[in-house]
C-alpha cells in the first residue's frame, strides 16, 4: 500500500498500513479488466483495482463514471461482460447476491435501501439474517435453538444500535425516519452482516457538516476497530480526502486515476474531469 | 412573496413536526433552509406544495400565503398552475419513463412552454438530451438528480422549492447547480433552498433560516449567518480560527449549540 | 381447412369482444394501477341499460347513451369510493372495486329479473358470406367497433398530455401531484373511459345471444387478456383479447379430437393455460412495460 | 429534530422529540406505559406487554364462554375460526412476504380433498381410504397443499405485482377444472362429495356427544386448532423467516443482497401459506359434512383477500379478525333491512331483504376500506393512539 | 347446557316449528302454527332467476292453504318468517339451514341438489322433512326429500323414446352441463338411446354463451338427429341458434329449465320455433287444470313463467303430509315423516297425476315417470303449448331405479 506521508489523512493511513501491506497478504478483493454495458451505455470498461486488508480504499468520479455499477458488480446484481472478480481468493463472478452476502461482502446503497415498513431493530437483525441457523420448523415452534439465537442476534444488534446512537429510533419504521438517520441504519444493517468487506455507497449525501463527522467516526471506527476493509464512494471530496488510504478515479467508466488522496487530487485529469477548479 | 406563518404541521393525528414555523421567501430572492435530519424541512415544503395530505400529514395552525393570499387549503395541482413547483427529496423520478417523458410530465400544467422549456433544461443538462428516450430509471444517481431539478424547472415555476437538490451530485456538478439557482433565479424565478451543502447554499442565499426540533432557531441574513460561529462550526466545518477540519480528527463530543440555551 | 378458417374468425369475433372489455382494464390499471373488479358489473350494467332503451331509441342511439350512463356510473363510483383512496395500497382499492361490483350486480339483476333480455342489435344471427367462408356479421361488426375505438385511444394517449400524466400518476402519485398533474382528473378519466368501454362491450356480449343474470362471468376473460398483452399495453390488450379468443376457438374445435385427455372443457381454460405460458417466456407479457429496478 | 444520544453530554439540553422512541426499552420515556425491560428475552417475548397478556387472556376467556352460544352462532364462529387459520396463511405469503395470491381457494381445495379422500368411505362412490383420525388427514392435507405451493412457487417467482395475482387466478380456474372433471375425487359439479370426518382417537367432532353438541365439540376443537396456528405464525413473523419474508416483500433486491435467497424463500412462504390453507381446506367442510367442486372458485380467494385486508396486512390478529368479520358479516347484515322500511319481504320485489343484505356486504367492505384503508388493525392503532394520548390531543 | 331441537320447552311451542300461538301472519288467530323453512338461491347465485318465483309461488300456495283454512282446522303454515339466501353455495346453504333449523318443522324449500346434500345428513338425522327444489333422481332414494314429478333422468328417456316415434332418429347427443341437472338427464337419454340401439355421445358443456363454442362445433359436425339440451335458457339459444345458423337441421329437446319465454324474443327465436321442442315434468303455467288456475289467481298480475308453476307444485305432498300428520294426532317431525312415508298418493288438483306423490313404496315402484313435450308457441303464456301430455315412455317403464341416474353417465 502506498502509505500516504503527507495529507490530513496521514494518521489514519498508518494505521491502516499497520494491518497490511500489499505484497505481504493476499488482498481482500481483486477486481481486474471489469468490462460491463447496458444496451448502449458503458458502465465500466476495463477497470483493475485491489483492496488491503483493512484498508479504505474509495471510488469518485463523476455522475454516471460508472461508481454505483462497480458495487453491483461485486455484490451480484450486475453481470459484466468480461474480467474477473475474486473476493477472499473466490472467484464471485456469477455467484448470486445472497452467496456473495454470505461470504461476507456487506453494502450501503446510494437511495437507501431499506426495508422500509419494518424498524430499524428488525432492519438491523436482517442484516444478521445468514448468520442464524435454524429452520422454518424450528421457527414456527420457536424451539430453544430459534430463540437462543435470535436473543444472541439480539445482543449484537443493540450493540449496534449504540455504537451507530439509533437506540430512539429502534421502534421506527424506517419510512418515518429523516433521510439522514435512514442512511445510518443502512450502515448499521451492514454491519450487522459482521461483513469481511464493507462497501459504502455516498453514506454521507445528504447529510448536514455535523452528521457527516458522525459517519465519518463511524465508518473510521469500524475500520479501526472491527479491521474490516472498506470501499467508499462519495461526493464528499472533503470526506473522501480525509478518510481514504488510496482513491481511484473514473471517468465514463475508465480508470482516470489511482492514488493515495494527495496524488489524487493534484492529478490534472482528476481535476478536470471530476473536481473542477482548484483541489 | 411566498410567506409561511406559525405555521404547525401533526402526522398521523399525533405526530406534532412543525411547531410554529414562520418564514418568508420574498420575491425575487434566493432563500436557503439549514436544518439537521429530521428538523422537519421536508415537512415544511410538503405543507408550502400540499403534498402533506399524501403523508397523512395535515396543517393543523398557521398560514401559508402566496403574495398575500391564503393558499394551505388548495391542492397540489393548483398550486404548480399558481407557480409553485418543487424539487422532492429522493429524486423521485418517474422510473418507468424515458427521460423525456419524464420532463414532459413536469410541463404538464404549461403545455404551451413545454418544447421551449425542454431546450432550457437540455441546454442546461446535455446529459440529459444524450439520453432522452434512455428509460430513467436505469440512469446512474447523480444522473436522476438532474432529471428531477430540470423536471420541476419544466413548469416554467415563479417559485422553485430545493429539496437537497445537490445530492449525490459529483463536486463539478454542484458547481454547475448553484450557477443554475443563480441564473434561474436571475431569470426571476424565486428560490427556497434547503440544502446540507451550507456552504454553497449560503454563498448564494440572501437569506437563511436554520430550523431545529420543527422550530426556526436563526433566521438572519445570510451574509450574516456565514460569519456566525455556530454556524461555522455546525454547518460549515471550520473550526475556530476559520481553517478547515480535517474529518479524522473529528471526536464524539459536541459542544452546546448556544441556540438550544 | 376450411374449418379451420371459420374456426379462427369465429375466435377473431369473440376475441374482439375480449379485447374490447380489456381495453377497460387496462386503461384503469394505466392509471391507478388497479384492476377493477367492478368492470364486469359496469359491464352488464351497459348492455342492460341497452336492452331497455333499445325499445325507445332504436340500437345505435341506445349504445350511445348507455355508454354514457356507464360512464357517469363509472364517474360517480370512482368520485366515492376510488377518489378517496388516492395514495393508498393498490389492493386495497381492488377489493373496494370488488364491493361495489357487488353492490352494483344487485343492482342491475333487479332490471335483468327473470329474463334474458334482448339487446335488439341489428346483427342478430345472420351471416354473411366473404369469399366462400360464412361468418356472422356481429363478429365482423366488433371487430370493425374495437378497431376504431382502439384507434380514437391510441391517437388519446398519443396526442394529449393525458396518456403520459396516467403513466406517471400511476407510478407515483405523490411525484405525479408535485408536477401538477391532478392525479384526481386523471383517475376520473380512466373511470369514465373505462366504464364507457365496459358498456360498448357489454352490449356486443349480448348481441346474438341476449344477456342473463351470469353473464358478467365473461368479463373475467379479459383478465388473462391483459397478461398475455401485458398489464398496460392497449395494444396488447387488443391481441392479447384476440389471441385469447382464437386460442380457444380453435381448442373448441379440435381439442376433443386431438388431446381428449385435457377433459371436456379444456377450452375454459386455455385463456389461463395461454397465459401461463406467455408469462414463462416473458414475465410482463407481451408487451408489458418491465418494472424498472435498479439500486 | 435532536436526537436523543446516550453519549454527549448534554442529554439534558435536548428538547424532547414528539413521540420519537416511543418504546425504547433502557431509554428515558417520555410518556407512556412503565415498560421497563431488564433482558432481551423479555423485549422479545410473544407477549411483551402486560396489556397483550391481558388482553389475549381476555379474548380467550371470551372465546370459551361463547362455547354456550346457541348451536348456529357457533357453526358460524367455528367456520369463522377455520377461515381464520386460511387467512394467516394467506397473510403469511401475501401480507409478510407480499407475494398477492388469488390462488388461495386452489390450496383450499387441495386440502379438502386430500383430507376427504384419506378419510372418506372405501365403499363410496368417491374415493376414500377410510383414514379417520385427525392427527393423520389433518397434517397430510397440509403437506400435499403445501407440496403444491412449491410446484407453483417457481413461477411465481419470477412474477411480480398484478401478474402474479392473476397467474394464481389462473391457478384457480384451471383448479376447477381439474376438480370438475375428476369426479372419481370429487363427486363432479352438483353432486359433490363428503368432506373428512373429524375424529380424533375415536371421539367424533362433528356428533353430539357427552362432551357436548356437535356444534360445541365443532366450536372448541376449532378454537383449539385456531389457537396453535396462530400462535406458530406468530412464531414464524417474529423469526428470521417472518424477517425475511417481509424484507422480500418491501424491497427483494435489497433482501438478496443482504443474503436472503429470494427464490428459495419466495417459495418457502408459498409453502407454508399452503400448508395453512390445506388444514383449513380441509377442517372447513368437516363442519358442513359435504362440499362440492364448484366451491374453490374466485370469489372464495377474493374473501380470504377480503379477509387480511380488512383486518389489517401482516400482522395475525387482523388475519382472524379480518376473517370472523368477513364470515359474521352475512349475519349481521341480515338483521340490518329489517331497520329498513322500505325493503320488502318479498323475494320478487326490488329492493328485496336479499338484496339489501348482498348489497350491503359490498358496501359495508366499500365503506370500511374507504374509511380505515388499514383496516381494523388501524381501527384499533386508532383507538389506542387516542387513548394513549388523552387527555393531550397531540 | 344448550336447548336443543326436540327438547326446546316453549310455552307455546307444540313440537321444534309447531306453536299454538297464531303465525305472524295468520289468517286466523285462533289457530296455531307451523312454521317450515325456505332456503333457496335469492340473490347472486345462477339460479336466483329461477328460484325467486319459486319461492313466490310457495308463498302464496300456503297463503292459499291457510285462507282455506289450514291444515285440519288447527294450524296455519309460515313459509316466511324463515327464508334464506344459499347463494347456491352448499357451505352457506349448511350455514343458514343450521340457523333456521331450529325454529321449522319442516323445509318447504331446498333448493339444488349439492346444497341439500350438504344438509341431508342432518335432515335425516333430525326427521326434517324437506320439498326440495330440483330433479334429480337422488331423491327418490331419500325419505324426507319429498319430490314432485319425474327427475331429470326418466325426463330424458321419455323424451327419446317420444323422438323415437315422431322423427325415428338414428343418432343421438346430450349437451349437458356437469353433475345432477345435466348428467342425470344425459344418464337418462344414453339409457334410452341403448335401450332403442341408437348411437349415443354425450358433450359436457359449461355455464355461459359465449362457452357453447364447442357444443355447437360437436354438433353440427356430427349431425346428430336428436339433441337432447340440459343447460339453461341463454345457452341453449346459443346452441340452437348457431347451430341452425352454421346448418343444421336436427331435432332438438330440452329439458325443463332450459326453457325460458323470452328466448323467442331472441335472434336465435327462428330457429327454435323451428327444431326446438320442450320435454317437463309437469303442465306450464296456462295449463288448464284447478290447481293451474288456482296459481294464476293466487299470483295475480305476474309475468308468466314456470318457475311459479314447479314452486307451486312441488308444495303439495307437503301439504299432504301436514294433513296427515294432523290428522294423525303426532304433531312433531317424527309424525310428519311417518305421514310422508305412509304417502302413496297426493292431490295435486290435475297439476300432476296422484301417483306422482307416492312416497311409500321402494324407488323401483314408487318413482314417477311421466312427462310431457310442450313445442314453443309464441300465443302461449310462457312461450310452450303441449303437444304430448303425460306419458311413459317404454324405456322409462322398464327401467330400474337402482341408484342416482348421474353416477351412470
Ligand atoms: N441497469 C442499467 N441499465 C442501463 N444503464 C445503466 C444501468 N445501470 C447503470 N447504467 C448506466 O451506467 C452508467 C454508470 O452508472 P453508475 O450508477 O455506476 O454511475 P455512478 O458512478 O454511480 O454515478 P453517480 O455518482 O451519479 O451515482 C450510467 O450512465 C448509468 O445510466
Ligand atoms: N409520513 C410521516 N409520518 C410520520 N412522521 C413523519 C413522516 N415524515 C416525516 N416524519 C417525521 O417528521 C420529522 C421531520 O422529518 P422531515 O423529513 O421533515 O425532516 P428533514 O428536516 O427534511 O430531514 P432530512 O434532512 O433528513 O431530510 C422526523 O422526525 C420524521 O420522523
Ligand atoms: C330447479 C333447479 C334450480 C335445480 C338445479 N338444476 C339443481 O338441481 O341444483
Ligand atoms: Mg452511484
Ligand atoms: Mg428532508
Amino acid at each position: 500500500m502506498t502509505g500516504g506521508e503527507e495529507g490530513p489523512g496521514a494518521a489514519g493511513v498508518e494505521t491502516a498500513a499497520g494491518h497490511a501491506t500489499p505484497g505481504t497478504v493476499p488482498p481482500v478483493l481483486t477486481f481486474e479488466d471489469v468490462g460491463l454495458s447496458f444496451a448502449g451505455v458503458t458502465a465500466i470498461d476495463g477497470v483493475s483495482f485491489e483492496v488491503a486488508p483493512a484498508e479504505l480504499f474509495a471510488v469518485i468520479g463523476p455522475n454516471g463514471a460508472g461508481k454505483t455499477s462497480v458495487f453491483n458488480v461485486l455484490s451480484g446484481v450486475y453481470r459484466p461482460q468480461r474480467g474477473r472478480v475474486t473476493f477472499l481468493g473466490e472467484d464471485i463472478l456469477g455467484l448470486p447476491p445472497h452467496r456473495i452476502a454470505e461470504m461476507g461482502l456487506a453494502r450501503t446503497f446510494q437511495n437507501v435501501e431499506l426495508f422500509h415498513n419494518l424498524t430499524v431493530l428488525d432492519n438491523l437483525m436482517l442484516g444478521r439474517h445468514h448468520h442464524f441457523g435454524y429452520g422454518p420448523l424450528s421457527a414456527l415452534l420457536w424451539l430453544g435453538r430459534a430463540r437462543r439465537q435470535e436473543l444472541a442476534a439480539r445482543a449484537r444488534v443493540e450493540d449496534i444500535i449504540d455504537f451507530l446512537d439509533l437506540a430512539a429510533w429502534r421502534r421506527h419504521p424506517v419510512r418515518l425516519l429523516p433521510y439522514g438517520v435512514q442512511k445510518r441504519v443502512e450502515l448499521g444493517r451492514a454491519l450487522a452482516m459482521e461483513p469481511r468487506l464493507l462497501l459504502l455507497d455516498e453514506p454521507v449525501a445528504g447529510m448536514n457538516l455535523e452528521e457527516t463527522e458522525d459517519m465519518a467516526r463511524f465508518v473510521l471506527d469500524a475500520r479501526d476497530e472491527l479491521g474490516v476493509p472498506i470501499v467508499l464512494v462519495d461526493h464528499d471530496m472533503g470526506l473522501v480526502m480525509d478518510l481514504a488510504d488510496r482513491v481511484l478515479v473514473l471517468d465514463f467508466g475508465r480508470p482516470v486515476a489511482l492514488g493515495t488522496p494527495a496524488e489524487v487530487q493534484s492529478d490534472p485529469k482528476v481535476i478536470e474531469a471530476y473536481l473542477g477548479g482548484a483541489p | 412573496m411566498l410567506e409561511v406563518r406559525n405555521l404547525e404541521a401533526v402526522y398521523d393525528d399525533v405526530m406534532l413536526v412543525l411547531r410554529g414555523v414562520s418564514l418568508r421567501v420574498p420575491a425575487g430572492s434566493v432563500v436557503a433552509l439549514l436544518g439537521a435530519n429530521g428538523a422537519g424541512k421536508t415537512t415544511l415544503l410538503r405543507a408550502l406544495s400540499g403534498l402533506l395530505d399524501v403523508h397523512d400529514g395535515e396543517i393543523t395552525k398557521g398560514s401559508v400565503l402566496l403574495d398575500g393570499e391564503p393558499v394551505h387549503g388548495l391542492l397540489p395541482a393548483q398550486l404548480v398552475r399558481r407557480g409553485i413547483s418543487q424539487v422532492m427529496e429522493g429524486r423521485r423520478i418517474f422510473a418507468e419513463l424515458t427521460v423525456e417523458e419524464n420532463l414532459k410530465v413536469g410541463a404538464h400544467t404549461a403545455p404551451r412552454q413545454a418544447a421551449a422549456n425542454l431546450e432550457r433544461v437540455y441546454g442546461l443538462f446535455p446529459l440529459l438530451k444524450e439520453r432522452r428516450k434512455g428509460v430513467s430509471g436505469y440512469l446512474s444517481g447523480g444522473e436522476q438528480q438532474m432529471l428531477a431539478v430540470g423536471r420541476a424547472l419544466m413548469s416554467g415555476p415563479r417559485y422553485l422549492l430545493l429539496d437537497e437538490p445537490s445530492l449525490g451530485l459529483a463536486p463539478t456538478l454542484v458547481g454547475q447547480i448553484r450557477d443554475l439557482v443563480v441564473e434561474i433565479n436571475k431569470q426571476g424565478t424565486t428560490i427556497l433552498l434547503v440544502e446540507q451543502n451550507a456552504a454553497m447554499a449560503l454563498s448564494i442565499a440572501t437569506h437563511g433560516y436554520v430550523m431545529e426540533t420543527g422550530k426556526i432557531v436563526m433566521d438572519r441574513p445570510a451574509a450574516e449567518l456565514l460569519a456566525d460561529e455556530d454556524i461555522k462550526e455546525f454547518y460549515l466545518g471550520l473550526g475556530a480560527e476559520g481553517a478547515v477540519k480535517s474529518f479524522r480528527e473529528v471526536k464524539h463530543y459536541r459542544r452546546r449549540k448556544r441556540w438550544l440555551s | 381447412m376450411k374449418g379451420v378458417l371459420e374456426s379462427l374468425i369465429r375466435g377473431l369475433g369473440t376475441g374482439s369482444v375480449y379485447a374490447l372489455l380489456a381495453l377497460g382494464f387496462v386503461i384503469i390499471y394505466k392509471a391507478t394501477r388497479v384492476i377493477s373488479f367492478a368492470q364486469p358489473a359496469l359491464m352488464i350494467a351497459g348492455a342492460v341499460a341497452v336492452s331497455y332503451l333499445v325499445q325507445v331509441t332504436g340500437f345505435y342511439l341506445a349504445v350511445l347513451l348507455s355508454t354514457l350512463l356507464i360512464a357517469g356510473v363509472a364517474l360517480a363510483v370512482e368520485r366515492v369510493a376510488i377518489r378517496p383512496m388516492v395514495g393508498r395500497p393498490v389492493f386495497v382499492v381492488a377489493i373496494i372495486t370488488l364491493g361495489v361490483d357487488v353492490v352494483i350486480r344487485v343492482v342491475v339483476n333487479g332490471f335483468i329479473g327473470l329474463d334474458v333480455r334482448q339487446v335488439g342489435d341489428p346483427w342478430g344471427l345472420r351471416l354473411a358470406d366473404i369469399g366462400g367462408l360464412v361468418v356472422q356479421q356481429r363478429w365482423i361488426a366488433m371487430f370493425l367497433t374495437t378497431a376504431v375505438l382502439v384507434g380514437l385511444l391510441f391517437a388519446f394517449f398519443r396526442y394529449t398530455r393525458y396518456g403520459l400524466a396516467m403513466r406517471a400518476a400511476a407510478f407515483d402519485q405523490e411525484t405525479a401531484l408535485a408536477q401538477g398533474v391532478s392525479v384526481g382528473m386523471v383517475f376520473a378519466l380512466s373511470w369514465g373511459l373505462a366504464g364507457g368501454l365496459a358498456a360498448v362491450a357489454g352490449t356486443f356480449v349480448g348481441t346474438g345471444q341476449g344477456v342473463d343474470q351470469l353473464t358478467w362471468i365473461i368479463a373475467l376473460k379479459a383478465l388473462p387478456a391483459i397478461i398475455v398483452g401485458g398489464l398496460d399495453s392497449l395494444g396488447g390488450a387488443v391481441i392479447g383479447g384476440l389471441v385469447i379468443g382464437v386460442v380457444e376457438s380453435l381448442v373448441q374445435s379440435y381439442q376433443g379430437d386431438l388431446a381428449p385427455w385435457l377433459g371436456q372443457n379444456f377450452a375454459v381454460v386455455t385463456p389461463y393455460v395461454v397465459m401461463l405460458l406467455v408469462l414463462l417466456v416473458r414475465p410482463y407479457g407481451l408487451f408489458g412495460t418491465p418494472e424498472v429496478e435498479r439500486v | 429534530m435532536t436526537r436523543m444520544t446516550g453519549r454527549t453530554g448534554d442529554l439534558e439540553a435536548v428538547a424532547e422529540p414528539p413521540r420519537a422512541g416511543p418504546a425504547a426499552p433502557r431509554a428515558r420515556r417520555p410518556r407512556g406505559r412503565p415498560l421497563l425491560y431488564t433482558s432481551y428475552s423479555q423485549d422479545m417475548a410473544l407477549l411483551d406487554t402486560r396489556a397483550k397478556k391481558v388482553w389475549l387472556a381476555l379474548l380467550l376467556g371470551v372465546a370459551i364462554l361463547f362455547s354456550g352460544l346457541p348451536d348456529d352462532l357457533l357453526i358460524l364462529l367455528a367456520g369463522g375460526y377455520v377461515a381464520a387459520i386460511g387467512a394467516i396463511g394467506l397473510n403469511i405469503v401475501t401480507g409478510y412476504a407480499g407475494q398477492v395470491s388469488l390462488g388461495h381457494a386452489f390450496f383450499i381445495a387441495v386440502g379438502a380433498y386430500t383430507s376427504a379422500a384419506l378419510s372418506g368411505d372405501p365403499e363410496g362412490r368417491v374415493v376414500g381410504f377410510g383414514i379417520t383420525n385427525m392427527i393423520v388427514w389433518l397434517p397430510a392435507a397440509g403437506l400435499v397443499a403445501a407440496l403444491a405451493g412449491v410446484l407453483v412457487a417457481p413461477l411465481a417467482a419470477r412474477l411480480r405485482g398484478l401478474y402474479l395475482a392473476i397467474v394464481t387466478l389462473g391457478l384457480v380456474f384451471l383448479g376447477e377444472h381439474i376438480f370438475k372433471e375428476w369426479d372419481h375425487l370429487t363427486g363432479g359439479p352438483g353432486v359433490g362429495r363428503p368432506a373428512a370426518v373429524p375424529e380424533l382417537f375415536g371421539f367424533r367432532f362433528d356428533v353430539d356427544s357427552a362432551l357436548g353438541t356437535r356444534a360445541q365439540s365443532l366450536y372448541m376443537l376449532m378454537l383449539v386448532l385456531l389457537v396453535l396456528f396462530a400462535v406458530t405464525a406468530r412464531n414464524l413473523a417474529r423469526s428470521r423467516i417472518g424477517r425475511a419474508f417481509s424484507a422480500i416483500r418491501d424491497r427483494d433486491i435489497a433482501a438478496e443482497v443482504i443474503g436472503v435467497p429470494l427464490t428459495r424463500y419466495k417459495t418457502l412462504a408459498f409453502a407454508i401459506s399452503s400448508f395453512y390453507a390445506g388444514c383449513a381446506g380441509a377442517l372447513m367442510y368437516t363442519i358442513t359434512g359435504f362440499f362440492d367442486p364448484g366451491s374453490f372458485n374466485l370469489l372464495m380467494s377474493v374473501q380470504f383477500i377480503a379477509m387480511i385486508l380488512i383486518g389489517g396486512v401482516a400482522t395475525v390478529s387482523g388475519a382472524v379478525a379480518g376473517a370472523l368479520f368477513i364470515t359474521l358479516l352475512p349475519r349481521l347484515t341480515q338483521e340490518l333491512p329489517a331497520l329498513l322500511p322500505f325493503v320488502s319481504a318479498d323475494t320478487t320485489q326490488t329492493p328485496n331483504v336479499f338484496q339489501v343484505q348482498v348489497a350491503l356486504y359490498g358496501l359495508l367492505i366499500v365503506l370500511f376500506l374507504v374509511f380505515e384503508p388499514r383496516g381494523l388493525f388501524g381501527l384499533w392503532i386508532r383507538v389506542r393512539a387516542y387513548w394513549k394520548s388523552w387527555p393531550f390531543s397531540y | 347446557g344448550v336447548i336443543r331441537g326436540d327438547d326446546e320447552d316453549q310455552k307455546a311451542a307444540v313440537t321444534t316449528g309447531v306453536t299454538n300461538e297464531p303465525c305472524p301472519l295468520a289468517v286466523d288467530r285462533n289457530k296455531g302454527c307451523v312454521y317450515l323453512g325456505t332456503i333457496s338461491d335469492l340473490t347472486s347465485g345462477p339460479f336466483a332467476a329461477l328460484a325467486v318465483p319459486i319461492t313466490q309461488a310457495q308463498k302464496a300456495f300456503w297463503n292459499r292453504v291457510n285462507k282455506a283454512g289450514g291444515i285440519g282446522g288447527k294450524y296455519e303454515v309460515d313459509v316466511q318468517a324463515y327464508v334464506r339466501d344459499n347463494k347456491y353455495n352448499p357451505e352457506t346453504h349448511n350455514q343458514v339451514y343450521q340457523e333456521i333449523k331450529n325454529n321449522v318443522l319442516g323445509l318447504a324449500q331446498t333448493l339444488g341438489s349439492p346444497t341439500t346434500a350438504a344438509i341431508l345428513a342432518d335432515l335425516k338425522a333430525n326427521n326434517v322433512v324437506s320439498a326440495p327444489a330440483s330433479w334429480t333422481s337422488a331423491w327418490e332414494f331419500e325419505d324426507v326429500i319429498v319430490e314432485s314429478g319425474s327427475n331429470y333422468c326418466v325426463e330424458s328417456m321419455n323424451a327419446v323414446d317420444y323422438a323415437m316415434e315422431t322423427y325415428e332418429p338414428k343418432t343421438v347427443m346430450a349437451v349437458h352441463y356437469a353433475g345432477d341437472y345435466g348428467a342425470d338427464a344425459a344418464a337418462g337419454a344414453k339409457i334410452a338411446a341403448e335401450r332403442n340401439s341408437l348411437e349415443f355421445t354425450a358433450v359436457e358443456t359449461p355455464a355461459g354463451a359465449t362457452e357453447q363454442g364447442r357444443a355447437i362445433t360437436e354438433i353440427t359436425k356430427n349431425k346428430p338427429d336428436l339433441v337432447i339440451l340440459t343447460t339453461g335458457p341463454a345457452d341453449a339459444a346459443a346452441i340452437i341458434g348457431q347451430s341452425a345458423a352454421a346448418g343444421f337441421k336436427g331435432r332438438f329437446i330440452g329439458t325443463g329449465p332450459t326453457w325460458n319465454p323470452a328466448l323467442l324474443q331472441s335472434p336465435a327465436a327462428p330457429a327454435i320455433l323451428a327444431l326446438y321442442e320442450q320435454s317437463s315434468p309437469g303442465r306450464p303455467w296456462g295449463a288448464d287444470t284447478p290447481g293451474h288456475r288456482a296459481m294464476r289467481e293466487a299470483l295475480g298480475n305476474v309475468t308468466p313463467n314456470d318457475g311459479y308453476t314447479s314452486g307451486w307444485a312441488w308444495s303439495y305432498p307437503l301439504k299432504a303430509a301436514l294433513d296427515k300428520m294432523v290428522a294423525g294426532g303426532d304433531i312433531s317431525r317424527k309424525g310428519l315423516l311417518a305421514a310422508v312415508k305412509s304417502l302413496s298418493t297426493v292431490d295435486y288438483e290435475g297439476m300432476l297425476p296422484p301417483e306422482a306423490g307416492n312416497y311409500a313404496g321402494d324407488p323401483g315402484t314408487a318413482t314417477f315417470r311421466q312427462t310431457l313435450i310442450s313445442k314453443p308457441d309464441r300465443a302461449a303464456p310462457t312461450g310452450v303449448t303441449i303437444v304430448k301430455d303425460f306419458y311413459t315412455g317404454p324405456t322409462a317403464q322398464s327401467y330400474t331405479m337402482d341408484g342416482p341416474c348421474f353416477e351412470k353417465l
